[in-house]
């Protein structure tokens, strides 16, 4: 996995592995902050921020860790970032900030940037981990864009604020709301299975547990729970 | 009578009209990867709801006392998930000590428990919800009883999902919609119906 | 050495890592306080010079503690006015309202800062246009302003905020003003008449019955001094087979002097209120039937009212020869 | 200036400290004793937790085995496992009567046919308690592989309606027996190779009306069996596997073909 080149890495997390679509990772932000095209942006740029810093970071200390503390220390690393980057985002975007609300702080406990800590991170070099950060990253922030674009032109007319349906026509003011988020989200995984089945890959059985960086020691993915 | 009024207005709206998991998207990759048998989807609610409970029982003073007095509401994040992965540690060691059986039927969720958002998020809700006007005492119990009725709430839906799931499956469903395309409909569909509770709750107490 | 190895160098390690991360928390949270609070600052003074126009800085102001709902009060530095907020529960959750005042307690804006209403009926509250209405209104008239149909909840949640503002502003500015209490409007009943009592209401003077069918209208009455004419209209409401009932009277020229409701089936508390008064009497000096626009939330009841009411227009002109010119 | 730069960092790093102490301490005092056998015998065994070795689980019979349960009771493992414990547990090998489960019902889509479309709930269990079933014979197998479910090996899939077993993966631990809401699977000794594939206790006219290859109670094989091996009760024959020599004597005097043979 290491030897392949940081281009590949790159593309790997947006299209192939994307983290959202296809591992079906960090669902939490994505069903909840995507109401407005411009949240689902800030998030999926914060979320990149937050994965970037902690990938080099991480595969910066990876021999230095034992494996005795290597949760806790990612996790401490991990919410040191998140942090820095809500300080920011309150100081320079406080429009964003305000928008993401609680779901800012728990990117701490998005599977993504743990699972890539884990899975990634600690076992290769600094750059193919930045790559795969920014890989990953990518991949979620399009994501979320394309789920954040759906809800908000279907729910309140407008893309970014611009109005594209015509104040006469009367939106489905649902799809702001949360039936809507489940709705759009369980629409495009089966837009991305039909992809996947066409080109002859069978679609990922396993929900989520898969890129899950506890998958390892939790007994609901051995025991089958994640079938 | 008042104080029971509150309780049972606390206690439905985070069950009913604010449910976790169909409202406010908090533990939705449990959601999705345990529900999908009941007897899975019972022993993880269950442990979920123990470590709600013990997660705001050590956190809620932890940030009354030692963080908001020295304005550090920053530092929220780091502490929290660090005594929530801590206290998976320590009820995972005094669960196989003390109860064994317990443990083969809970233990085996409990590390999923560290990276669930419900639990770090019912944890982050009760410091917004926690108004200091109010005395600790009072305060106290609202966040307990709040997190208890969050824990009640991941329940109910992964109870409910869980059987919906079964029937899902038996079901000839599209191709490419098999899966979990097919749950996140079916998830729509329910969440509509959880909206309605909003009002419910309301009319029923106010 | 195993000890060492398995158990000194993972705290040590551990406890690094969280000095080193807390350090870089804490010189970066010291380093953007500043901003983020002067940001913050901006941001809430943009919004209380949209509420106070021409205000250019504001100082806050102690607020007495005993009042329910208040958040925050500023005096306006060159004296212009005060700006309050103040909160009410709503519908969805607390409706947080920001109001301007000018020295003598004029509301020279008001604009929702915060709210959870219902998306479509409570948030159209929280839209500028909303707020404009109570523009110029003081402590006295500022309840006659009617709330947005089919949000009541909000509504009355918008005026109590009000009603608290207008208390921080006398606790601010000093000057105490007499502010009239919310009083939830008298819950109007739908008063039927039979069709004697309606044209007894509608023409003083007493009718007779028009003996001919007009244009299939079987009850018309002239009034005897034949300065008006009353017919008993119908038509299909919301659930079909019970009618809608109207008297309807006109003067010669064909204008409307008085509608009153005979028969009314419509849903309780939705299409009802179309029978009151407050609705009906909106059709007086009216001389068409569209000419008032369907109540919110209660269309397909109003249109009903309208197609009767179109009725007796229509058959007004076979019948305009028997009045006096 | 301490509160704000100071204290911070020693509230974070003295609390990851006393956390991890805590857990620490916690894992000393609170290790749980476990015995060293107990663990090496547990992980021998497969963990189906069948209950065919007698005892409520695999780790019950684990710690049945710690004191001197004997080793050959686990069906599903066989003598392999039997062979690894043994010698975990230093005792003598002794060799595992091979078990493997057989679907007492012919009634495929061939010998029988529904008398309704089932539209409901599609597991045999909802389907059974639905006026008996879907088929014509009231005792046939259901077809909607609620054992197929059961069985982790497997071992056992639904063929032309009805449930077949597949002998070279069947470990006999007889989970599909629990399931199967007619009772038609039993766990017989591998030695025997014959066994009757019908369970209807019906009269024979009303099992040839429903059923070509149901067992119309007619007592031929019971007449012909050298050993006396199958008895006749109730309009049903059964074989005691005991006796049966794997003549095969009463395969070919059966008029409907109900009993059947294997070919190992």
């Amino acid at each position: 996995m290491s030897k392949q080149s940081n281009l590949k890495v790159l593309l790997n997390g947006i299209i192939k592995e994307n983290p959202v679509l296809v591992l079906i990772l960090g669902t939490c932000p994505t069903l909840a902050v995507t109401s407005l095209a411009v949240n689902g942006l800030g998030m999926g740029i914060a979320a990149t921020v937050v994965l970037l810093g902690s990938n080099i970071v991480i595969s910066l200390l990876r021999n230095i860790i034992p494996d005795k503390v290597r949760i806790p220390s990612y996790i401490v690393i991990i919410a040191g970032f998140v942090t820095i980057v809500s300080f920011l985002l309150e100081a320079y975007i406080p429009s964003i900030y305000e928008a993401l609300g609680l779901y800012l702080p728990l990117i701490v406990v998005n599977c993504i940037i743990l699972g890539r800590a884990e899975m990634f991170a600690n076992k290769n070099g600094v750059l193919a981990s930045a790559c795969d950060a920014i890989g990953m990253g990518l991949g979620f922030t399009l994501a979320l864009l394309c789920m954040g674009s759906i809800r908000e032109i279907l729910g309140s007319g407008t893309w970014f604020g611009m109005r594209i349906i015509p104040e006469s026509v009367q939106t489905m003011s649902i799809m702001t709301l949360a039936p809507g988020g489940f709705f759009v989200f369980g629409i495009l995984i089966a837009l991305v299975n039909c992809i996947l089945m066409r080109k002859g890959k069978k679609p990922k059985e396993t929900a989520g547990c898969g890129g899950c960086p506890m998958s390892g020691k939790c007994g609901a993915a051995a025991e089958g729970g994640c079938k | 009578m008042e104080f029971a009024r509150n309780m049972m207005v606390i206690l439905l709206t985070a069950i009913l009209a604010e449910n976790f998991i169909l409202a406010k998207f908090l533990g939705i990759c449990p959601f999705l990867g345990v529900s999908k048998k009941l007897d899975s989807a019972i022993g993880m609610s269950t442990a979920v709801i123990f470590v709600m409970v013990i997660a705001t029982a050590v956190t809620f003073p932890i940030y009354v006392f030692l963080l908001a007095p020295y304005d550090l509401k920053y530092m929220e994040t780091l502490v929290f998930i660090l005594v929530i992965a801590a206290l998976v540690q320590l009820v995972e060691m005094v669960l196989k000590k003390f109860m064994p059986a317990l443990h083969r039927a809970l233990g085996v969720y409990l590390p999923l428990i560290t990276t669930n958002c419900a639990v770090l998020g019912v944890t982050m809700l009760d410091i917004d919800n926690w108004d200091p006007t109010v005395g600790f005492g009072t305060s106290f119990g609202n966040a307990l009883l709040y997190s208890l009725g969050a824990g009640l709430g991941f329940m109910l839906a992964m109870v409910l999902f869980a059987g919906v799931r079964s029937r899902l499956d038996s079901e000839k469903t599209p191709k490419c919609f098999q899966g979990m395309p097919i749950t996140l409909i079916a998830a729509a569909i329910v969440s509509v119906a959880f909206m309605g509770f909003g009002g419910v709750v309301d009319g029923l107490f106010k | 050495m195993k000890f060492v190895k398995d158990f000194v160098i993972p705290v040590v390690v551990l406890t690094v890592i969280c000095v080193v991360v807390s350090t870089a928390l804490v010189f970066t949270y010291q380093a953007t306080k500043p901003i983020i609070e002067e940001a913050k600052n901006a941001e809430a003074n943009a919004a209380r010079a949209v509420v106070l126009p021409g205000a250019s800085g504001f100082e806050a102001v102690e607020i007495p503690a005993d009042v329910e709902g208040a958040v925050d009060a500023y005096k306006e530095t060159s004296g212009k006015g005060y700006v309050v907020t103040a909160s009410a529960a709503g519908y969805g959750g607390d409706v947080k309202l920001m109001v301007g005042f000018d020295a003598d307690g004029n509301i020279t804006g008001a604009k929702v800062i915060e709210h959870s209403e219902t998306p479509g009926f409570g948030a159209k509250l929280a839209e500028d246009s909303y707020g404009a209405n109570y523009v110029g209104k003081n402590a006295s008239d500022y309840t006659q302003v009617d709330g947005i149909a089919g949000a009541t909840i909000t509504s009355k949640a918008y005026k109590k905020a009000l009603g608290t503002a207008f208390e921080l502003y006398s606790a601010a500015s000093g000057n105490s003003v007499e502010i009239s209490e919310v009083v939830d409007e008298p819950a109007e009943e739908l008063v039927l008449y039979t069709v004697d009592d309606a044209n007894a209401a509608l023409v003083p003077g007493g009718v007779t019955k028009y003996e001919q069918e007009v244009d299939k209208i079987k009850e018309v009455y002239i009034a005897n001094d034949k300065s008006a004419v009353t017919m008993v209209v119908t038509a299909q409401g919301y659930h079909e087979e019970p009618l809608i009932r109207l008297v309807v009277a006109m003067d010669p020229t064909g204008t409307i002097i008085g509608v009153k409701p005979v028969e009314f089936a419509e849903t309780e508390g939705v299409g009802d209120r179309v029978g009151k008064p407050s609705y009906l009497d909106q059709y007086i000096g009216q001389t068409a039937a569209d000419s008032v626009d369907a109540l919110g939330g209660a269309t397909v009841s109003s249109n009903a009212v309208q197609k009767a009411i179109g009725k007796a227009v229509d058959a007004f002109e076979l019948v305009k020869g028997e009045l006096a010119a | 200036m301490f509160e704000a730069y100071i204290f911070p960092i020693l509230l974070v790093t003295g609390g990851g400290l006393l956390l991890s102490a805590i857990l620490v301490v916690a894992a000393k005092f609170l290790a749980v004793k476990t015995d060293e056998t107990y663990e090496k015998v547990r992980v021998q065994l497969p963990g189906v937790n069948c209950g065919a070795c007698g005892y409520a689980g695999c780790d019950d019979y684990a710690h049945a085995l710690c004191n001197g349960a004997k080793t050959n009771l686990c069906i599903p493992g066989g003598d392999k496992v039997s062979a690894e414990v043994s010698a975990v547990l230093g005792v003598a090998v002794a060799d595992v009567e091979e078990q493997f489960a057989i679907v007492k019902c012919g009634g495929n889509c061939n010998a029988t046919e529904y008398i309704m479309d089932y539209q409901g709930v599609k597991t045999c269990a909802a389907c059974n308690s639905f006026y008996q079933g879907r088929g014509s014979c009231s005792h046939a197998c259901l077809g909607f592989g609620d054992c197929v479910l059961a069985c982790k090996y497997d071992a056992i899939h639904i063929v032309d309606g009805i449930a077949v077993v597949d002998k070279s993966k069947c470990v006999g631990c007889g989970m599909c027996a629990k399931e199967c809401p007619n009772h038609l699977i039993d766990v017989i000794p591998a030695t025997s190779k014959v066994y009757v594939s019908c369970s209807s206790h019906d009269k024979g006219a009303q099992t040839r009306k429903v059923c070509q290859d149901g067992c119309i109670g007619c007592k031929k094989c019971e007449k012909t069996c050298p050993t006396g091996a199958i008895t006749v009760t109730d309009n049903l024959a059964h074989i005691d596997p005991a006796l049966c020599t794997n003549c095969g004597a009463c395969v070919g005097e059966c008029p409907t073909g109900a009993i059947k043979a294997y070919q190992i």
